[in-house]
């Protein structure tokens, strides 16, 4: 079986889909003969040509223009993003179209499109291209918000978002786009798309993330094994909607959560997760649930971006704290 | 590309130029301007076109009035503005798709949607957008010009696909300022794609004139910065409006790629029932553009020519109120919504996750009944 | 004293600081002869002239940038988006620029803009007029976020955001805003912008809401004096930076707490006060923290836009349950 | 309004048209093209165009330097640009407003932006937006084209000021596809704001060619959209861009309104220097391309009308890349940023919400500097 990088399994499951369903069709800028500026669709207008691969003028509003009304006709546009920092001229069209087109329409048409984004920092990128703004999406209803932290996450949560019948977006984490590789069976498999994953069983404490903290996550969880503390670890992976029975059973199991994200804290998603612990999970929490998060300040260029990002002496502190509560 | 490639001996010269055509067959009194087109000799074409206005008109005189009475939320009328509407609903064909922008419920009609559908919609209730006609075409659209980008996702499908199908999107003037029009022309143009924009000049974008809304002598110029022809026609003219739309029509089925077409014409209404217009426009203004409405001046030709009588135009008068009526008693008849239906069409399977939610609004339903 | 109501407040908040500051300028769609769609701007620019009372081409990006570049000059524009729903083309503009451009030059440009938009449902307004959005603003660090919820928080809190050198998003509960009428003392006076509002003592639970919704939620908390429950009522006002020392402070007394917004429930912002609750406060909590909210659903066209929209029996039959807990 | 208001013989007739110009005065070879306006003539203007184009060169081929031995970030190199570049900061004056985009740091030299800002800010280092020198200048923009409606909101406020100040924005071919570069044309338009619009056509927008950009034969004609004139240059010759946008300042500085500028030029460099352009372009494209560039035909023509000869040429090289050495040193000695200070221009003043975020912050750099 090949080891595949994250970047390389996108790559994998979009190959897959555009030659099992002639329905997909990828558009956005650089996609074509480039194959992406982070090589997410290399080969594949070579491969399946300039119909079903399209290099799109400069437009992310026309982008998911476009992507909504190919799909409201049946088909299946996935569409890229070039950077999370340029999708906000796109949130008119997914969240007074894409999200609600079934819905306006009583079922008659309906807006089968995924919109990719790689996002995040980490990776010295230049200005506007290291932020996190699921949480913005998690909002809109409608929508679905899928996140992968591995490389086989990545395949069969795209596979599962592309063959969705209902607007997707899939945002990755592009620090890790090369960060690990991994083995993954390119068999067309897709993953569920309402679940969280558990990444690893504990007692203790949960702590829960998606996309690229989960590393650090994991690192701090097998780090606290030391200090003899048990980490369970959730990969949230499907933000909206939210799979909270898992987040929950956990919680009720080790009575402790620390949630983990990169994007600013205020309003972030984060807090939704504490808000239905809080609402759903009260009498099993033997401590305050922690956020572990950036700050509420803008991405800071480069040279400091190390210090905004979470890293894993922050949640082991935080673990610390709630295990050593009361 | 011009430019560095090129080798002349002028320092400074014209490269390339344009040029924006006008085109009004009948004029303001019904009055011939120049070699008519084929329609304009055909009544069995003409006067369906006629009757649609007619009906146009008669429906948005009941639909202020519904509202008035307090039976219709807010309303944008198509007072004025009916030959366009129709004429573009005439000349589309049925594997054709609209992707409509509010005031155009004349095209709508022809092309299948009914009265009661829009008169639910206006009345706040979703299935006025489920039509039962055509199933494929977009439904009205609030957000000024966000259609228009999806009209070039609509026209690459059909392109896509390889169909003889042509996308065609309406706005107003006011939309021709946004962004989301000119990506997509922009695109029309590199795709070449089967899509015909037709543009409603109507002279007003609620309260804001068009010499505020842009410095262009010309809407239709705006296709010039998209690489593609823009005409204008007399939108009060239905016979100028057929003729130059069936020829963009013809062309983009044919692989020609767009065309942008504005359309004069006036709102002689308010915006909608929620505004006021005399509080920014003059009443001669608006007296001048009663005398050029599309509807009497069509009028003035088919009697003019003998085609039409005065007998047979009250006839069609009471006829199209009686059939606004019927669709007016159809729609006050539909049971209301079931508010649980807001849940229902919001992904093709509810998610777990929301079960919850929909329960509480089914308990919610069940004590507002009570009390 | 003249009693005003909510919009007739922002008319006098606005008409102040033009007399008072030559450098403010209004600008948005249909704000000058016609007065804006609500009224909001009536008479201003007959009374200022064209220079300072502007209308714009049809054109919400445009409206934010010319904002943007006009602040960055010195000036102190307040903009006008018609409607919430016409909103999203400006984030770009919000979250790129507005927020960051004090940050991005180390304070040598400096971004004193206010952004001004009705928002909710409750009018029996046509698609896409209802929605509520506060949250998504509110997750964008270098923003304030403010909504009033009577005419004299209009106009003491518009005034200051004017005043205010950084950029601040001010929402309008529309469906108030001929609700009530108010004695407004036209002197000029700022309200903070960094504090909740407690708008009634009580000791046995928390309402914490903001805008339209604090109508019904003061209602309710008439009414829960009935079964003898005494409710304290914050009015957040400034969502951003939150003020959360005012409600932990309340709920630590109270040791129970509801919170009550129009839009939708996940990843609201009722979210976040109820994280930091958890965060903060899990000591003093006697009950779950419950969110009476919208639904997670696209907001209903107005024949059912009454049951979505949170309604005083649920905001009591939640004060029970968190009252009964335990 | 043309329109119903005309009364015409004819059913189709042109109503208005349009032409867009070209203006090239020294062509590849460096040879006279037409009649030369008073700069050419002029060694005293002209000489320190071609200085501050070398060392524009000069600082590019050190950032990239820089780059590839990991002492700077991503960056975006003017090679091939430079006269367009610095036609523009060279006519502006000190109280015109920059409103640049992100690769024409040689038209921000001239404006007083230091090297060793711009390394700064490509180091990913905020405080190479904080501009020593022109105070009022926007810093770089990296989301395209979103700088350009601020630029008309530097303009209005120049307009409502009553200043004879001029707003200048820049920005790439690919820009041009975006919606904001629209509105923000129709409203220069009708506010007639003294803001001169000047486009890079660089022929590449990263891996996209400008025939799938767009349809358009000319970028200059976008202009027709917002009812302003729109013209081309020859982006490489220094003289033809001087002496159009020159007259386009002048225009707009005197209450003549907006003017396009399309310089056509190319991009001798990859995108950026984390692209890598033989991926999608031919090199035989490319050496076309290095025959046209505007540096080698400047000197050539400074040469033949002997204002300049090789000895001072070389001389000026050397000038150039210790002018560059030096800011590079005083950069790299630039002690690093505080943490802290991402906290500290967020708001005017820290709200208290925030200060324990602040503290966290400062526990954390104190371990990191421990460990
Ligand atoms: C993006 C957006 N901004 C503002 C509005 C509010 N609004 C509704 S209709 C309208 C004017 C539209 O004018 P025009 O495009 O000329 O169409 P008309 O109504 O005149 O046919 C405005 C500003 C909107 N619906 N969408
Ligand atoms: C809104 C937006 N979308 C995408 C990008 C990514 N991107 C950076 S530069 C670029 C191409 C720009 O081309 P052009 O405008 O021609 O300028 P050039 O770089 O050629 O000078 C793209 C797509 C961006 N920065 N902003
Ligand atoms: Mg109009
Ligand atoms: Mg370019």
């Amino acid at each position: 079986m090949p080891e595949l990088n994250l970047i390389e399994a996108v790559n994998k499951a979009l190959a897959f889909e555009l030659a099992a369903d002639e329905n997909v069709v990828i558009l956005g800028e650089d996609v074509g003969v480039n194959g992406g500026v982070f090589r997410a669709t290399v080969g594949l207008q070579q491969r399946f040509g300039e119909q079903r691969v399209l290099d799109t003028p400069l437009a992310e509003t026309l982008i998911a223009g476009v992507a909504v009304g190919m799909a409201s006709q049946g088909l299946r546009p996935v569409a890229e993003i070039q950077f999370m920092g340029f999708i906000y001229s796109t949130v008119d069209q997914i969240l007074n179209h894409a999200s609600r087109l079934r819905n306006r329409t009583r079922g008659r048409l309906t807006c089968p499109m995924v919109l990719r984004a790689p996002y995040g920092g980490g990776i010295h990128a230049p200005e506007h291209h290291s932020e996190s703004y699921e949480a913005m999406f998690a909002h809109i209803p409608g929508l679905r918000v899928v996140i992968p932290s591995s490389p086989a996450r990545a395949y069969g949560l795209l596979l599962a978002s592309i063959r969705d019948p209902d607007p997707v977006i899939f945002l990755e984490p592009k620090r890790i786009y090369r960060l690990i590789k991994q083995e993954v069976v390119d068999n067309g498999d897709g993953l569920p798309l309402d679940t969280c994953y558990t990444l690893r069983q504990g007692s203790d404490v949960t702590l829960v993330s998606w996309g690229a903290m989960l590393h650090e996550t994991q690192q701090a969880a097998e780090q606290l094994v030391n200090d003899g503390i048990s980490a369970e670890v959730i990969d949230v992976a499907t933000l909206k909607p939210l799979d909270m029975q898992t987040i929950l059973d956990s919680v009720s199991k080790t009575g402790r959560c620390v949630i983990v994200h990169e994007a600013a804290r205020t309003a972030g998603f984060g807090a939704e997760i504490a808000a239905q612990l809080l609402e759903h999970g009260l009498l099993s929490l033997l401590a305050p649930v922690k956020r572990v998060t950036g700050y509420d300040t803008v991405m800071p260029l480069y040279r400091l971006e190390e210090f905004y990002l979470p890293g894993v002496d922050q949640i082991i502190t935080a673990v610390r704290e709630v295990v050593e509560f009361g | 590309m011009s430019g560095p490639q090129r080798n002349s001996n002028n320092a400074r010269e014209s490269i390339t130029s344009f040029d924006i055509h006008f085109t009004r067959y009948i004029d303001n009194d019904g009055k011939v301007v120049g070699a008519l087109p084929d329609i304009a000799k055909d009544p069995d074409a003409l006067i369906p076109l006629y009757r649609a206005m007619v009906l146009n008109r008669a429906f948005d005189t009941k639909a202020i009035a519904l509202q008035r009475t307090g039976k219709l939320g807010t309303y944008a009328s198509s007072l004025g503005q009916e030959a366009v509407f129709i004429a573009v609903g005439a000349v589309m064909k049925k594997q054709d798709v609209l992707v409509p922008y509010y005031r155009e419920c004349g095209a709508q009609f022809l092309r299948g949607v009914t009265m009661t559908e829009l008169l639910l919609y206006w009345a706040g209730d979703e299935r006025g957008m489920d039509y039962a006609g055509p199933r494929e075409d977009l439904p009205i659209c609030v957000p000024i010009a966000s259609q228009i980008p999806q009209a070039a996702g609509v026209a690459l499908a059909m392109k896509y696909r390889r169909e003889p199908r042509v996308a065609v999107t309406m706005f107003g003037d006011g939309a021709t300022s946004k962004g989301d029009f000119y990506e997509a022309a922009n695109a029309a143009g590199v795709w070449n794609l089967p899509l015909v924009f037709v543009v409603i000049n109507n002279q007003w974008a609620i309260s804001v004139p068009l010499r505020e809304q842009t410095r262009c002598e010309t809407l239709a110029q705006k296709a010039i910065a998209a690489g593609f022809p823009g005409e204008q026609v007399d939108g009060n003219d239905v016979i100028a409006v057929f003729d130059r739309f069936s020829a963009a029509m013809e062309k983009a089925r044919t692989g020609g790629g767009p065309t942008l077409i504005e359309a004069i014409t006036y709102r002689l209404s308010d915006h909608t029932t929620a505004d006021d217009a005399t509080r920014y426009r003059s009443d001669e203004e608006l007296r001048t553009h009663w005398e050029r409405e599309p509807i009497k001046r069509l009028r003035q030709y088919l009697i003019t020519t003998g085609y039409w009588d005065q007998q047979r135009d009250e006839q069609l008068q009471q006829k199209c109120e009686l059939e606004v009526e019927q669709a007016t008693q159809a729609y006050l008849d539909t049971p209301p919504p079931e508010p649980e239906s807001m849940f229902d069409y919001l992904y093709a399977n509810l998610p777990g996750a929301l079960q919850p939610q929909r329960d509480d609004l089914a308990k919610k339903v069940k004590q507002a009944c009570q009390s």
